[in-house]
């Protein structure tokens, strides 16, 4: 067990700190989430140049064989910065699908550009009332249904897209934006990034499309998805650092009644819950990010739990912030609403706080679970 | 002691009904169920308003000489939770909930014959100018200087979270006259024209989108002495009493209770099976029947003469706490959903969809709006405050 | 609609406080709960010589005539000086049923050595995993099964007891605590009251301990049920308003740092809230108590209201007193530690809050119910 | 960065689990898991002690040199886990957390010669003289007067919440030796016999039913000098030395996930189906996952020579609160069979049942006795007091 940060993470904090600090504050944001794509194309590029998109890719991809933590320092500073651009979408969710899944030609040419900031991904997994299926026919596939809640669609290059088989097997596929039959319908969320309902109108892909041949993508998708989580837990973490951290500002420097308001106990008392949920929520996260390494149960435990965790103190924490700026906190004057926003996307996103807690509990009400503790055996996983 | 609906009361309230159901316009309804923000737009609200003045039932808690309607207590009460069942707008709290009650109390003749009948007609539109930047719960701070010059005061600074200043067309405010002793001592109460030269509005938006807020600003503003409310640094008194009336003031549960019923409709058609919604839901009934009392309470104390205590800060915290959780478990109820952002306003106007998904975009605005209710009007904190003192001789 | 209390009602509430503040204090609480039988004949017998025993029945029956708001008046008293005489058991629940169900001869015999103080009658309502049953066996009944969690029941000279009949319907049974056949297994409760379990081991009871013939009791009993939640919640309110004040009262005394701990400002918050739950429980007890007499569904909606809304409200402010009295607050020393056993009896006792809350819960969901407030037509009751 | 454990401490675990199978006596378990209080009785924790300091271990934490075991953190909180997860009792934290360190740092060399080993065979048992009526959270302002009088200090005064004097053959408390300057600076630290004469003990009875605690009445008690830890009128600082030791001390993720398990356990068979209930053990899980994840944070800043920073009271504060909600859960998941009540204690002695109806009757008890947890050892209030400086800087 070693729970330290190495030097070169501290430098990754350090540095994604300070080029977010100058490059990407309030007004920026406001300029970024007004504008139509809803990210910047120039930041992208500074992401890409850094290295940042190629961050969880194993080198012999072009990648920088970062881990799960490398990934979540980056990921709480784009919480804390309110970064739009679609890392999570492209990078963690599609890259790591086409990583995890795909065959080696398939990782070639999509991999690269990607790490380049020349090509954008994005996954469709989440089903609606007309779940998506895929039929064999010939040397082609038949793709039908609609998926929602598709993050980083509308600026998306290529859409991998999950698809029942007949056999009860679950497919990736990777088709161009521009596949005839494909309608993307895409909307801003609350928190200013994009995402697209999308439908697959029988659309006919050939078999190349499928991510990796043949095999049951299943295990796979989980576990990218849980990685994805993890990295949204980090993201939310930024957040609510953030939020916390303006709030004790606030408070010593607005004065009423003669006195900077942070001297008055009860509101000393709120911002200490504040900051111990933000503490909490941090290790929280911590645990869901090195237990994406771990046995499946594990991981699902410690993603899950995080998720609800981090929700129920997000939930907290953006309500009191927002209380303690008073009037001028319920507005979009500073920057306050917009973490708000961002953290209530957090708790909805990938399953809702109440999904996952019921997921967990579930996990949990088994005796055994309940008393094992957070050190795991690597042999087992 | 009974909870009874007498026959008289039975047959106001079925009058009320009928009134609604042949004045109250269904674009008005939708209006009003579309609305993401505390207030209805006036533009909206001006309709409902005139059928009332039509009726004679546009102020009904004033005098009957001002144009109140006599009402007893409980009809006033049922009458208020008719509307609110019915989905009808409130139209410019400020005028008759705020302004005309200072006037009938502090006004001079003139002022009342100028004023009252604007407020009951709906002619005039009141916003009201309190708060200042560095002035919100230490009201009594604010700095905004107004100086004597023959029949004007000449006024420079600044106002905040002037609820529709740009939809309004008059403004009332508390201006500083002196420096000299405690703060209090040396407040002006003012009414103007929101047209004078030197007034600027600039727009605040809320989290929710809605514009509701502003700032404005006073540069060298001539505005009448003949708009002054009681004396010259008496100005505190006439606020005090201003505030009194905007927290104690119309009875609320109706509002509450028609809130309550869109959620448990809400929760209904999106997730009827979901045992953890419907708890809350449940939880925050119990919530509103036990404030609903608190209330009904104060008005049988009116109503028989007696005083209805220190209730109105319980009232106004409770409440605002109310609002806002019914307001959260309605974005909980619609879940994912509740993150697509429409960002036009009026939603009334933007939207062209099935009622129930008009009714699931307003979910998100409405929560984040409503993060303002424990905070506008006197914070919880300071409700707490006031409490303490109050409920427990702190 | 009239929420105003009469000057009878107001006398009542002074003399019953006034006479229970000077004989029954503290130690006599201690000395009663730790005593054998549980409860005290000498103040039962001033409580009939008041004529509270006789307080909720019609004058004709020898009763006082009194409704629902004097029973809660009493009842607040009660649960303000923490009162364990057998009050609920035996006058609400056992002469309640005598005067719903009884025939004129069952009255006639039971309620006015009831209202003299000489007999004492409990109601055995809670089946178990062997419910109780009764079966025709020519002129006598053959009543088998367990009840638990019998109010009263130790003390008690008649057991009224509820039991399924073969075609649906139910019936009370009123029998001496003497019936062959018949165990009592006493025991006391947190809160020093005393309970037991009874197990009717096939007792044979003649026709005429069928209480009122052969109707089907099931209304009654729900309403009878319901009239006793409504004052155990009067009593919840009278033991919160209790904790609110002592703990208001503690802290203006208990100094630290060299003040009264009253003036720190984070506590004044906590008892602001504790007093408001205080409030809130009180106006829900009173819509409880005022929709008795109401029509089924108000009934129903209001006292399942009033239980699950005043047993929140109850735990918050048990929590909330010990806390704020520091550790004396954890003994019992004061009192205080007996008010907050006695609010967690509340809570569980006649179906838990959470139980009570799926009730309203299911109720209020209809959002025709949902959109009515709280005054009703008298018409349709 | 990674939770894995390495196999060096897989096979210490693999040790300890064995130790525990064959020295934690099934007697043990039972009074341990019926135990209502905080802490364990001494006679049940002794035989436990004897038998761990047979092999060692019974002050792991401690220098080697004084009988500690020279484990690794990362094998310390393993060894605390695995005792706790197998039901083992603490014997006389007072002792080997509390006044063992205190003399270690501030002792003479015969007194530690004297008492150290005492604490590691478990033949001395401690009780701690800190608190009194009027000094509570402001400690300093305490008052219990000793006089110097020649190799004697004599002793007036009372202490409260002396847990377990009544079972305890020693005793150490903070005195006054002088009334000047601050109240910090004329506190001296004393150890003692609790036989001497004119030592009282008065049982306090806590709401749980246990007696855990005691009032302390001194009455011209002669308490021999040479019990003196540092210098007279140098008490507060020991003080303050202990103070750090209790809140921060011992990791107590395995106790608290102890506690957690034995509550899905009870919640698996009385009520799996509550979907409630169900859904609040996951909420706890969560929390407690969340703390554990601190503490063990805290254990690889020391593993690794760093520095933990201002966890401390933040543990104190959360882990007492968990605790106490563990307990309300498992109350509410009994429901109303949790008001049968036995008085007489310890319940290990009294009752004759199977397991789980023996739990289930000590469900109410231990809820009423853990609300002691926030307050005890320094309130939730000083606590945030404490964070609000050292982690906001407020």
């Amino acid at each position: 067990m070693d729970l330290q940060y190495t030097t070169e993470q501290k430098l990754l904090r350090e540095s994604a700190g300070k080029f977010l600090a100058a490059s990407y504050d309030y007004t920026s944001f406001q300029k970024i989430s007004g504008g139509e794509p809803g990210w910047s194309a120039a930041i992208w590029s500074e992401f890409a140049r850094f290295g940042w998109l190629g961050l969880p890719f194993a080198e012999e991809q072009g990648g920088i064989g970062g881990g799960p933590v490398e990934v979540a320092i980056l990921m709480e500073a784009f919480g804390k910065s309110l970064v739009l651009e679609p890392y999570l979408s492209s990078v963690i969710l599609g890259g790591g699908l086409v990583e995890a899944l795909g065959s080696q030609q398939q990782r070639e040419s999509l991999l690269p550009p990607l790490i380049e900031g020349k090509l954008l991904l994005a996954f469709a997994y989440q089903d609606t009332s007309s779940p998506v299926k895929a039929q064999r026919n010939g040397s082609n596939y038949v793709v039908s249904g609609t998926k929602n809640t598709v993050l980083g669609a509308p600026g998306a290059h290529q859409i991998l897209v999950s698809a029942a088989l007949g056999d009860g097997a679950t497919a990736v596929f990777v088709l161009p934006r521009s596949t005839p039959g494909l309608t993307i319908r895409p909307y801003p969320m609350v928190h200013g990034a994009r995402a697209a309902d999308i439908d697959f109108g029988a659309v006919v892909v050939p078999e190349a499309a499928l991510l990796g041949g043949n095999q049951n993508a299943a295990d796979a998708i989980d576990r990218v998805i849980d990685s994805a989580i993890a990295a949204l837990c980090a993201d939310a973490v930024g957040a609510m650092t953030a939020m916390v951290a303006r709030t004790v500002e606030y408070t010593k420097t607005r004065v009423q009644f003669g006195q900077p308001v942070a001297k008055f106990q009860a509101l000393q008392h709120r911002m200490v819950e504040m900051k111990v949920r933000e503490e909490e929520a941090r290790a929280s996260c911590l645990f869901a990010t090195l237990s994406l390494a771990g046995p499946a149960a594990q991981r699902a435990r410690a993603v899950s739990g995080a998720k609800a965790k981090i929700g129920r103190c997000a939930r907290a924490v953006h309500q009191a912030a927002i209380q303690l700026h008073g009037a001028i906190g319920t507005t979009d004057e500073l920057s306050l609403g917009a973490y708000a926003k961002r953290l209530l996307a957090y708790e909805m996103l990938f399953g809702t706080t109440r999904d996952h807690l019921r997921r967990y509990a579930a996990i949990i009400s088994d005796p055994g679970i309940a008393a094992a503790g957070l050190l795991y055996d690597q042999a087992r996983s | 002691m009974d909870l009874h609906l007498d026959p008289e009361d039975l047959a106001f309230r079925d009058a009320v009904r009928r009134f609604l159901d042949e004045n109250l316009l269904p674009a008005t309804r939708r209006a009003t169920a579309l609305t993401t923000g505390f207030i209805n737009d006036p533009e909206v609200a001006v309709v409902f308003h005139r059928a009332l003045h039509r009726k004679g039932w546009s102020v009904p808690h004033w005098p009957e000489k001002y144009g109140g309607t006599g009402w007893t207590q409980v009809q006033r009460y049922l009458f208020e939770a008719e509307c609110a069942r019915a989905g009808a707008p409130i139209y410019n709290g400020a005028g008759s909930n705020m302004i005309g009650p200072v006037l009938m109390r502090f006004g001079t003749d003139e002022q009342k014959k100028k004023y009252l009948p604007r407020i009951v007609s709906g002619e005039d539109c009141w916003a009201q100018g309190y708060s200042e930047p560095g002035s919100g719960s230490d009201l009594a701070s604010l700095r905004t200087r107004a100086v004597r010059d023959g029949e004007h005061y000449v006024i420079n600074g600044q106002k905040i979270w002037t609820t529709h200043a740009h939809k309004s067309n008059r403004l009332f405010a508390l201006v500083r006259t002196s420096t000299e002793g405690k703060k209090q001592e040396g407040i002006t109460f003012l009414m103007m024209d929101t047209g004078l030269p030197g007034i600027t509005v600039r727009p605040i938006i809320g989290n929710g989108g809605d514009h509701e807020f502003n700032e404005v600003f006073f540069d060298d503003v001539r505005a009448p002495v003949a708009g002054r409310v009681s004396e010259e640094n008496m100005g505190w008194e006439v606020a005090k009493y201003l505030l009194e009336f905007e927290r104690g003031g119309n009875p609320v549960a109706g509002r509450v209770r028609a809130q309550f019923a869109r959620l448990a409709t809400l929760i209904g058609k999106k997730c009827p099976g979901d045992a953890d919604i419907v708890a809350r839901l449940g939880e925050l009934g119990t919530d509103l029947d036990a404030m609903e009392m608190i209330e009904l309470t104060a008005v049988s104390a009116l109503q028989t003469g007696g005083n209805p205590g220190p209730v109105s800060s319980l009232l106004k915290l409770r409440w605002s706490q109310l609002r806002q959780q019914l307001a959260e478990l309605a974005m909980d109820a619609v879940g994912v959903e509740a993150l697509r952002w429409i960002a036009a306003r009026p939603l009334y106007d933007t939207l062209q969809l099935p009622a129930d998904e008009e009714q699931m975009l307003s979910v998100m605005p409405r929560y984040l709006n409503y993060r303002a209710y424990t905070i506008l009007g006197g914070t919880s904190e300071i409700q707490t405050g006031i409490l303490a003192r109050s409920l427990l001789g702190l």
